[in-house]
């Protein structure tokens, strides 16, 4: 019987059978890598608007407070896009004739809505509200980000399950003093460790269980 | 070869039948069986079976491809019956699965010389049940394609498996027990492979059988390394085998649904399953033996050791049977009375007697040695069997649910079409497997059989 | 789940004008198409046209394209034209549906674009904001369902401009805070994809101020004839305007006449007031304040006028908080099984026209005639009540049916006249109705004029009498000789195709108007929405024909309470906020009237019994369609009917002897079964002269020789829904015999038709399920509950038990109130988004309830005694009259909950505080938990059942409750949406949630209060002090599954004269 | 394990019997013969041990596979039931060990399984489709009913004529010589 293979078969053969466990062991990680990526999430990703309204320029240099426009964000649910209306307080005055701010005046002439893009979008089947966790001094920068430095605002953070677990989890190093929510610049101070816990207490947070029960976001 | 007395003579000489044919050396055993694979042209029979059995395939993959288009319910399940065939299915054919790992392993630990011209093709046939099975906990979700949620990966959503539950058991179980399966037939399979590419008739047959073969040279060292392996996998095999009804039965027993809620269930489920593997292993040897003409190898003494392994299980499960009964009674616990009685005389007490006539009152023909040695009736038998075994999983999946605990949420199950086909679906992919598989492996361990020539010369035809 | 997304889109809708929800993309181009209707109407349709109207449209759009236009006349002509074999498949669904798909791919294949990732989404925010809106928080108003001679006080949820939800009005009389299944399901009738949607001539589309037009001419030309000719026909009239509207068209045309038809109120009452008073005067029950209470066929629990206030008043009475407390005594002598008959102490089935004799026999032992002698068991009967009565006099109370004649009416206010009952257990008011007329002759007259060609112009103001006027007076064909008739209602219906002009009727929510409740308060309704479809309220259509045409109905409305304001001493531009706020106008109550009874039982003609062996049909609305308006309503077609449990379809009603001798039986079919499908004989019923085919359903409790036929189902024009289901009795029922009719004849045709029953098997097998006692063991031994069943102790477990340290949520149902109305299982569907899966689903036993009422025969023979099967398919004597209990079942949130152990994904696991969580995105549907749940109160989405397609339909949804999907598992939360947003409130305010501050969908609707929900760790709450209760039980508490709904034993007082003998 | 090309491998001989290539190895061992290799078509009883071959470390690595397995088993359901997301389920304890073990059994054999089969191959250095006794015709039957002694040339004792005859000294039917080129 002569030879079937060529001595560099023994080579070919062993490497591809280890070429073969370690593609798959990549792949695997690869696919666990992407789901966690912008690509899926949408994180820092940021959209054209009908209207190119800057939150820098509003927020960060003008300074109107975020409930001037979000006015539910206290109350509700949602913190609510503002109606056209709000818009036109000033720029019936200001800049009302600048051809960027058009459509903005269209819709009010016309009382057709400007059809803003969603920036944040959160699956169907998740319950969130704003007005617990603002009035838990949660601040609107620990998940929105620095918005007053957001020319397009795109979305900060990753808003996956485990994103939010982590913080219902161990909310401590998120929590502010109430009249600092709404501010941008926050940073945690130094003690925050204890604030946190005063803080905790003084809000009478939930338990960890009973902020991570199913029901407490999913209905 | 001393066995010189014509095979048919007084009962005390047939019950020393041989499981090997006097008269064959290494070479003629390694001829017959290799020719088999490699020489001998396709019949007509094997292409008009291999034909029929895969349009049943393609009727599989219709069915679910509707199943996906559709949802689960195209099939007769409801509430409160919320589990039917597919279920049924998955049990009956894990069940089938049970009988090769078994012969190749226990057998063997037990050192039963007649296992070896069975067990190759007992474990291909483990194999394939192993994979119908597995399509139905798959298919069975109302959405299959979220059923990676059942495997442990870290997802974004930082949540688990559940694991006290026996599906996920199941998931780990059947998994291993598939793997487990699959190495030990292959190295079974190594020493074969290297026979086969060394007698290879062409390039392309020595390709394959040599890169399968892994370049096996049956050296001492390799042997040395490979019977060690072989029987530490053996003793891995013998509990897992056992551990995989078990859990199975878990499904069951676990639950607090009367006539699941039983203990009885892990050792008679586990019998079952070696039962039913056996009558499935008949229902395959016998026509196989007849087609390539292996009646040297698998000999009257296999079928005759095989019936009454059958016979023994079967009377394990008929045991399994009474004590369920028993229990009920004995406990007191009115639901458990109730569905006895239900399913006595409930309506769906004919699949009950069915069941009992098939699983406990025919098997006892196998008493009678002419029985034993009737091939047709051990066939016929086999089919039975098999029949009876998957009533048992129909009975015990649907009766219990139909009437439980709330009798205004009584209900009743009847399959619909889809139901069926894509039963009678996975009935044809196993067998066409099958037939793929007698055709491209040696459907009897080769190396083994040389070994067993050896043995024989030796043993100077003393069999035990 | 990517299906949810247009649901998603919903919820965070930020754009719609207060009652316009433009934002709906569906929505808005409802009125886009309208506009071009006008211009693409009027050449017909080819299929350029439509390929041209598809162009430019793309996915999801459409489809909704496609499925608008399927519902424009003349695209389905054109189907007709194009593909006359598939237009037929048209009425079903799911072939309609394919049959669009294959119509869409063959126009074009525009649709098909746009896969890949999903693209953006948008916010649509409103241009002005309305005042006093939150986003995301909805808002409830407070308005009333007319219905009969009653109407219904509501508070109306709505988010963000869509009415999704009804409660009932705590200051409302005839709701006390509750409703019925009836008014949580009228919700569904407003977003009805089937309604009628624009004003039509002949079937041609025309606008509202053509039909202005139209009726001004034909206004001239009548007031030239005096209005002679002029013909107005009506149902039961309580709204103050519109009698007020009315009348003045009446003053304008001095010869035209006003009708009245309401085909399934019974005229008995009206009728037997006349009698015994010499006019009409409407009674009003106080069943609080009654000791004893005598039903003469009457549902008072459940149906007429002011039912869900009498159910509220005596459930109050079934109060048992301990051994020392008394109940109220409820007697009931009835021929068919009725709510009311089922939760009766003592309940006696006796044919329909033998209620007469008894009403005697009773007046005759009361010395108000001479005595009327009884036979068997109603002789006995006799004595223990009459008794009975008289000890209570003064706290007594005998209410007579609606269906029954006015001699039994007239009996009745003689005997609670001489049982010293007025002013005390009952009191009369004016009638409710504004024009008391005796309907059937009202139609008659009207019939007659038609005939004679009398009536030129006639306008049918809701109503359906081409369906449920009686057969002989054969209205179509006198319709026919019209020559002008024009056809308010909701729907396209029989009744349209042979008008001239159909104006689609506004749904109440969608309209100004006003209505009088039973007792005559009357409430402001006003609109939630701005109508969806071209739509308009009858104010509207009278108004087209008096001299002020297009006087819209708040003007209207308006006028006549400027006027009444007066009268009630309030000035309306005051008033008015608060009356609408309120949903009652203040002082509108009728105040008491004393009428002296001008009756003496001794005038009454002698009283001919028909023989007893002789067969007595007698015709009743059913409990779900009532008399027909209902049938394409998917909730009460699906909602099992209470004492039956049939679903989509009515049956003729047969005794079990009867049956028996008729030789209809019922066959179990193996698909479905008990919980499903069950074959029944069809029978042929000859009567009247007409002849009707008909399932027959045996049902204990059924008096023996008398079937019921329930009205309300055959319809052939209801829509897609409600058409064709059951049979039509009214093809039987004649003017000679409204409610009561004999020598008919029934004979099995030989073939068996599938009924759709959700429980078949009544027998609870001697399991601890539904615990029941008399008074006198709840007295001898008030844990009487437990006996035999103990739940094993808390501590024998080997591991720890997890603590519930916060709120524990738990349920408490009172079965001794529970008379299985049925107003919990809708109320329950509307909130949590249930979708509707159709017969054949139910009858695979696939129904989607959360809450279920189950129904047993406590006397019943079991299947395990052998003798009987548990279910009526074979007869037994304990099947004459059983003993009825219903037995509200939702999911149980079992602390040990064995669905979760077995759950492989953890898709259902506990919350902190008690809930049995079920998330629906986790959720692999092994169906797992559904096997291993003992109380079998687990859902499964088996196939695509919510609707994603009808744009309508959206608009309907309870944007708090995720709208599931194909293949998970759903289940009862206790209306967990309600809970987080209660607590989320009360954590905002720092506070802890205070109790009764969290109401679960189904007890706010539950009208004898029954169902109580709250943290059973407060020993405080209603709950818990329920739960500490020795009648608190649990389901199967031997399973130790611990369930956080608990049930109180029934306790029922019945009469030991009676027991004994 | 051939480092050296196109030169001699060594000799083989073939017998007929297992007996043969039994006593062969032993006296190739008594004559002193350190690299001796014997390829059968079955196992043949003693025949490793005839040319030195005793310890094979298969059993310890299935050992270790069995142990990692079955600790990554129990390991893996405690932490996910009891520490990164503990979740009332039933009332169940959050470290529910009995409902662990099948999961954790499983996981051992399928550890130990599969290290011990790929450990069988690894140590026999498969897959290693090519070989130099591949490179005798009459190899070909040592898959069916040849045995073969090879006694290897790197063998300090190796002589090819001297090694040759030593082969037929022991009725070996044939002695070839086993090449190893490219």
């Amino acid at each position: 019987m002569a030879q079937i293979f060529h001595r560099s078969a023994n080579f070919l053969a062993r490497f591809s059978l280890l070429g073969a466990v370690v593609l798959g062991g990549l792949a695997l990680t690869g696919v666990l890598v992407v789901a966690r990526s912008p690509y899926i999430t949408n994180e820092r990703v940021s959209r054209n608007q009908p209207i190119q309204f800057s939150h820098k320029h509003h927020v960060g240099d003008e300074g109107i407070d975020c409930r001037y426009c979000h006015t539910s964000v206290e109350s509700s649910a949602y913190a609510g896009i503002p109606p056209t209306k709000t818009c036109m307080n000033c720029h019936s005055v200001l800049f009302n004739n600048v051809g960027y701010l058009e459509p903005v005046r269209e819709s009010f002439r016309t009382d057709q809505s400007i059809q803003w893009v969603k920036v944040h979008r959160l699956a169907d089947y998740v319950y969130f509200n704003h007005s617990i966790h603002i009035n838990k001094g949660i601040g609107c920068s620990s998940c929105h980000g620095s918005i007053n430095q957001m020319p397009l605002v795109f979305q900060a953070s990753p808003l996956t399950m485990s994103w939010c677990l982590d913080c219902h989890r161990n909310p401590q190093p998120n929590l502010r003093p109430r009249d600092q929510v709404f501010n941008m610049d926050w940073k945690a101070p130094a003690d925050q460790e204890e604030a946190g816990k005063k803080l905790a207490a003084e809000y009478k947070l939930r338990t960890t269980v009973e902020l991570t029960s199913c029901s407490t976001c999913h209905r | 070869m001393s066995v010189t007395q014509p095979p048919l003579k007084a009962p005390e000489i047939r019950r020393l039948d041989p499981v090997l044919e006097p008269g064959h050396t290494y070479a003629s055993v390694t001829d017959k069986i290799a020719a088999v694979v490699l020489t001998r042209p396709l019949g007509i029979g094997w292409l008009a079976g291999f034909t029929l059995t895969f349009s049943l395939v393609m009727l599989l993959f219709g069915s679910l491809a509707w199943l996906i288009v559709k949802g689960v319910g195209i099939w007769g399940i409801n509430i409160p019956i919320g589990w039917g065939f597919a279920i049924v299915n998955f049990v009956w054919w894990i069940g089938i699965g049970h009988a090769g790992t078994l012969i190749s392993a226990i057998l063997f630990l037990l050192n039963q010389k007649w296992r070896t011209s069975i067990n190759r093709f007992a474990e291909a046939m483990t194999l394939f049940a192993v994979a119908c099975a597995g399509i139905f906990p798959l298919i069975h979700t109302g959405r299959p394609w979220m059923a990676y949620y059942m495997f442990p990966y870290p997802s974004t959503m930082g949540i688990w498996p559940q694991f006290r539950s026996p599906l996920i058991w199941d998931v780990f179980a059947v998994s291993t027990y598939g793997t487990v399966s699959l190495m030990f037939w292959f190295i079974g399979l190594l020493p074969d492979l290297a026979t086969l590419r060394d007698r290879a008739k062409n390039r392309i047959q020595q390709v394959i059988y040599g890169a399968l073969a892994l370049g096996w040279r049956g050296s001492a060292h390799h042997w040395h390394r490979y019977q060690s392996a072989y029987l530490l996998l053996a003793g891995l095999a013998t509990p897992l085998v056992l551990s995989v009804h078990t859990v199975v039965s878990f499904d069951f027993a676990i639950a607090i649904v009367p006539g699941w809620h039983t203990t009885i269930f892990p050792p008679y489920f586990v019998a079952g399953a070696i039962y039913s593997g056996f009558a499935m292993v008949l229902t395959l040897a016998i026509p196989l033996r007849k087609a390539y003409g292996l009646e040297d190898f698998i000999t009257m003494r296999h079928l005759d050791n095989m019936a009454k392994v059958m016979l023994a299980t079967g009377l394990i499960v008929a045991y399994g049977y009474f004590v369920e009964f028993f229990m009920a009674f004995y406990s007191g616990n009115k639901f458990d009375v109730f569905l006895a009685q239900q399913r006595l005389h409930g309506p769906y007490a004919p699949y009950y007697y069915a069941l009992i006539l098939c699983n406990i009152l025919t098997p006892q023909l196998l008493w009678f040695e002419k029985v034993r040695r009737n091939v047709a009736a051990l066939f016929v038998m086999s089919l039975v069997i098999n029949a009876g075994m998957w009533l048992e999983r129909f009975v015990i999946v649907v009766i219990s649910l139909t009437r439980d605990f709330v009798p205004s949420a009584w209900g009743r199950y009847q399959p619909t079409f889809w139901d069926f086909s894509t039963f009678i679906g996975t009935l044809g992919l196993f067998v066409m497997l099958i037939f793929l598989f007698v055709r491209g492996l040696p459907a009897i361990a080769i190396a083994e059989m040389r070994e067993l020539v050896a043995q024989e010369s030796h043993s100077g035809g003393d069999h035990k | 789940m990517s299906e949810h997304a247009n649901d998603k889109e919903l919820r965070v809708l930020q754009g719609a004008p207060q009652n316009a929800p433009a934002h709906d993309r569906g929505h808005d181009r409802e009125h886009k198409d309208h506009a071009e209707d006008g211009t693409l109407r009027n050449f017909t349709l080819d299929l350029a046209a439509v390929r041209e109207k598809l162009k430019e449209k793309s996915g999801k759009q459409y489809w909704r394209t496609l499925e608008e236009l399927a519902d424009d006349p003349h695209f389905q002509d054109l189907l007709h034209r194009e593909f006359p074999r598939h237009a037929s498949e048209w009425d079903d669904a799911v072939d309609r549906r394919n049959f669009l798909k294959l119509m869409g791919a063959s126009l074009a294949f525009a649709g098909l674009a746009g896969c890949g990732r999903p693209d953006e989404s948008h916010i649509v925010p409103y241009v002005k904001q309305p005042d006093g809106m939150v986003l995301g928080k909805p808002n409830f108003y407070a308005t009333a369902m007319p219905f009969g001679a009653d109407a219904v006080g509501v508070l109306v949820e709505s988010h963000e401009g869509r009415p999704t939800k009804i409660e009932g009005n705590p200051d409302h009389p005839s709701s006390l805070g509750s409703t019925d299944a009836l008014v949580q399901a009228s919700i569904l009738n407003l977003y009805d994809p089937d309604r009628a949607q624009t004003v039509l001539e002949n079937g041609e589309i025309r606008s509202w101020s053509a039909f202005l037009d139209a009726a001004q001419g034909l206004a001239t030309a009548i007031k030239a004839q005096n209005g002679a000719g002029f013909r107005i026909l009506t149902g039961t009239v309580t709204s103050p305007t519109l009698a007020w509207q009315l009348r003045k068209i009446l003053a304008q045309y001095p010869l035209a006449k006003w009708h009245q038809w309401e085909p399934a109120s019974g005229e008995g009452a009206r009728e037997g007031a006349k009698l015994a008073f010499g006019r009409n005067v409407n009674a009003v029950y106080v069943p609080g304040k009654a000791n004893v209470i005598l039903s003469l066929d009457s549902d008072f629990l459940a149906s007429g006028p002011g039912h869900i206030a009498y159910a509220k008043q005596y459930a109050r009475r079934r109060k048992l908080d301990g051994p020392n407390d008394t109940l109220n005594r409820l007697y009931v002598v009835e021929p068919t099984p009725t709510v009311t008959g089922s939760s009766a102490d003592h309940r006696l089935p006796l044919k329909a026209g033998d209620i007469e004799l008894f009403a005697r026999a009773l007046a005759g032992k009361l010395g108000l005639n001479s005595p009327v002698p009884l036979s068997g068991e109603a002789a006995k009967w006799l004595d223990a009540v009459a008794t009975d009565l008289q000890k209570e006099h003064g706290a007594s109370l005998v209410v007579a049916g609606e269906y029954q004649p006015p001699a039994v009416h007239a009996l009745a206010h003689a005997i609670n006249a001489s049982l010293g009952n007025v002013g005390t257990t009952l009191y009369y008011t004016e009638p409710v109705e504004a024009e008391s007329t005796e309907n059937l002759e009202s139609l008659r007259e009207l019939c007659a004029d038609m005939a004679a060609g009398k009536v030129d112009l006639l306008l049918i103001l809701g109503g359906n009498p081409l369906y449920d006027a009686p057969h002989d007076f054969d209205f179509t064909s006198k319709l026919k000789r019209v020559p002008t008739a024009i056809h308010l209602s909701p729907y396209y219906d029989e009744t349209s195709v042979y008008c001239h002009w159909h104006v689609s009727e506004s749904h109440f929510l969608e309209t100004w108007s006003d209505a009088r409740a039973y007792d005559g308060t009357a409430t402001i309704i006003q609109p939630l929405i701005a109508p969806l479809y071209y739509s308009r309220s009858a104010h509207d259509v009278v108004a087209a024909f008096s001299d002020k045409p297009g006087l819209p109905a708040y003007d209207a409305i308006r006028a006549y309470w400027t006027e009444a304001s007066a009268h009630l001493g309030a000035t309306i531009d005051v008033a008015w906020r608060k009356w609408l706020n309120d949903g009652v106008v203040p002082g509108t109550k009728f105040t008491p009237i004393t009428p002296e009874l001008k009756f003496s039982a001794t005038s009454l003609p002698p009283f001919k019994p028909s023989p007893a062996d002789q067969i007595e049909f007698i015709f009743r609305p059913d409990p779900n369609v009532y008399d027909g308006r209902f049938a394409n309503n998917g909730w009460l077609q699906e909602l099992p009917k209470p004492v039956t449990k049939l679903t989509w379809d009515n049956a003729l009603l047969v005794s079990p002897k009867l049956a028996q001798k008729l030789e209809v039986a019922h066959k179990i079919a193996s698909r479905g079964g008990e919980h499903g499908q069950v074959r029944s004989t069809v029978v042929d019923i000859a009567l009247n002269g007409s002849k009707v085919t008909a399932a027959a359903w045996t049902l204990p409790g059924q008096a023996e020789n008398s079937v019921v036929l329930p009205l309300g189902y055959g319809r052939t024009l209801a829509g897609f829904t409600g058409s064709n289901k059951g049979f039509n009795a009214y093809a039987v029922r004649t003017s000679n015999a409204l409610w009561t009719a004999s020598d008919g004849k029934i004979t099995p045709t030989g073939d068996d038709y599938p009924l759709a029953c959700t429980q078949y098997h009544f027998n609870m097998e001697g399991r601890q399920i539904l615990s029941t006692g008399t008074l006198e063991e709840y007295r001898k031994n008030p844990a009487f509950a437990h006996e035999g069943a103990q739940a094993p102790a808390k501590d024998n477990s080997l591991y720890k038990e997890f603590e519930y340290k916060g709120y524990a949520w738990g349920m408490a149902i009172d079965l001794n109130k529970c008379n299985g109305c049925n107003a919990c299982v809708v109320a329950c569907q509307s909130e949590n988004n249930i979708p509707v899966v159709g017969k054949d689903q139910v009858m695979r036993g696939r129904e989607m309830h959360w809450i279920r009422i189950d129904r047993y025969y406590t006397n019943s023979e079991s299947a395990a005694s052998g003798k009987a099967t548990g279910d009526p398919s074979e007869y037994n004597p304990s099947l004459d009259n059983p003993q009825t209990f219903f037995q509200p079942v939702p999911c149980q949130q079992c602390e040990n909950a064995p669905c979760e152990q077995v759950c492989p994904v953890g898709a259902t696991s506990h919350s902190a505080e008690g809930l049995n969580d079920m998330v629906y995105n986790r959720c692999i549907g092994t169906r797992y938990c559904s096997n291993n749940c003992p109380y079998k109160v687990r859902r499964f989405n088996f196939l695509r059942f919510q609707d994603w397609d009808t744009p309508q339909l959206k608009l309907l949804r309870n944007p708090e409750v995720s709208v599931r999907s194909r293949g998970v598992m759903e289940k009862c939360t206790y209306c967990v949406q309600r809970i987080n947003n209660g607590r989320i409130e009360a954590e905002k305010q720092n506070r802890p949630i205070r109790d009764g501050e969290i109401v679960t969908a189904c007890e706010s609707a539950c009208p004898s209060e029954a169902i109580v929900f709250g943290n059973a760790n407060d020993p405080n709450s209603r709950v818990a002090k329920l739960k500490a209760q020795p009648r608190n039980y649990s389901l199967l508490g031997e399973l130790n599954a611990r369930p956080r709904t608990t049930y109180l034993a029934a306790v029922r007082n019945p009469n030991l004269e009676l027991e004994k003998a | 394990m051939t480092e050296h090309r196109s030169q001699l491998f060594g000799v083989m001989g073939e017998f007929a019997t297992p007996e043969q290539i039994l006593s062969a190895a032993k006296q190739a061992r008594e004559a002193g013969y350190k690299h001796v290799t014997a390829y059968t078509p079955f196992p043949v009883e003693g025949l490793a041990h005839a040319i030195g071959f005793r310890w094979t470390a298969v059993p310890l690595l299935t050992l270790i596979g069995g142990l990692g397995g079955g600790l990554t088993g129990f390991g893996l359901q405690y932490w996910v039931a009891a520490i990164t997301y503990p979740m009332n389920i039933g009332g169940r304890p959050l470290n529910s060990w009995p409902a662990f073990i099948p999961v954790t059994f499983e996981l051992t054999v399928l550890g130990a399984s599969i290290f011990a089969v790929v450990g069988m191959l690894a140590l026999n250095k498969l897959p290693q489709p090519y070989h130099p006794v591949f490179n005798v015709e009459r190899f070909a039957r040592a898959s069916t009913d040849r045995f073969f002694l090879c006694i290897e040339a790197r063998d300090p004792k190796f002589n090819l004529a001297e090694t040759s005859r030593f082969l037929q000294s022991m009725a070996a039917e044939h002695v070839s010589e086993v090449k190893d080129e490219d």
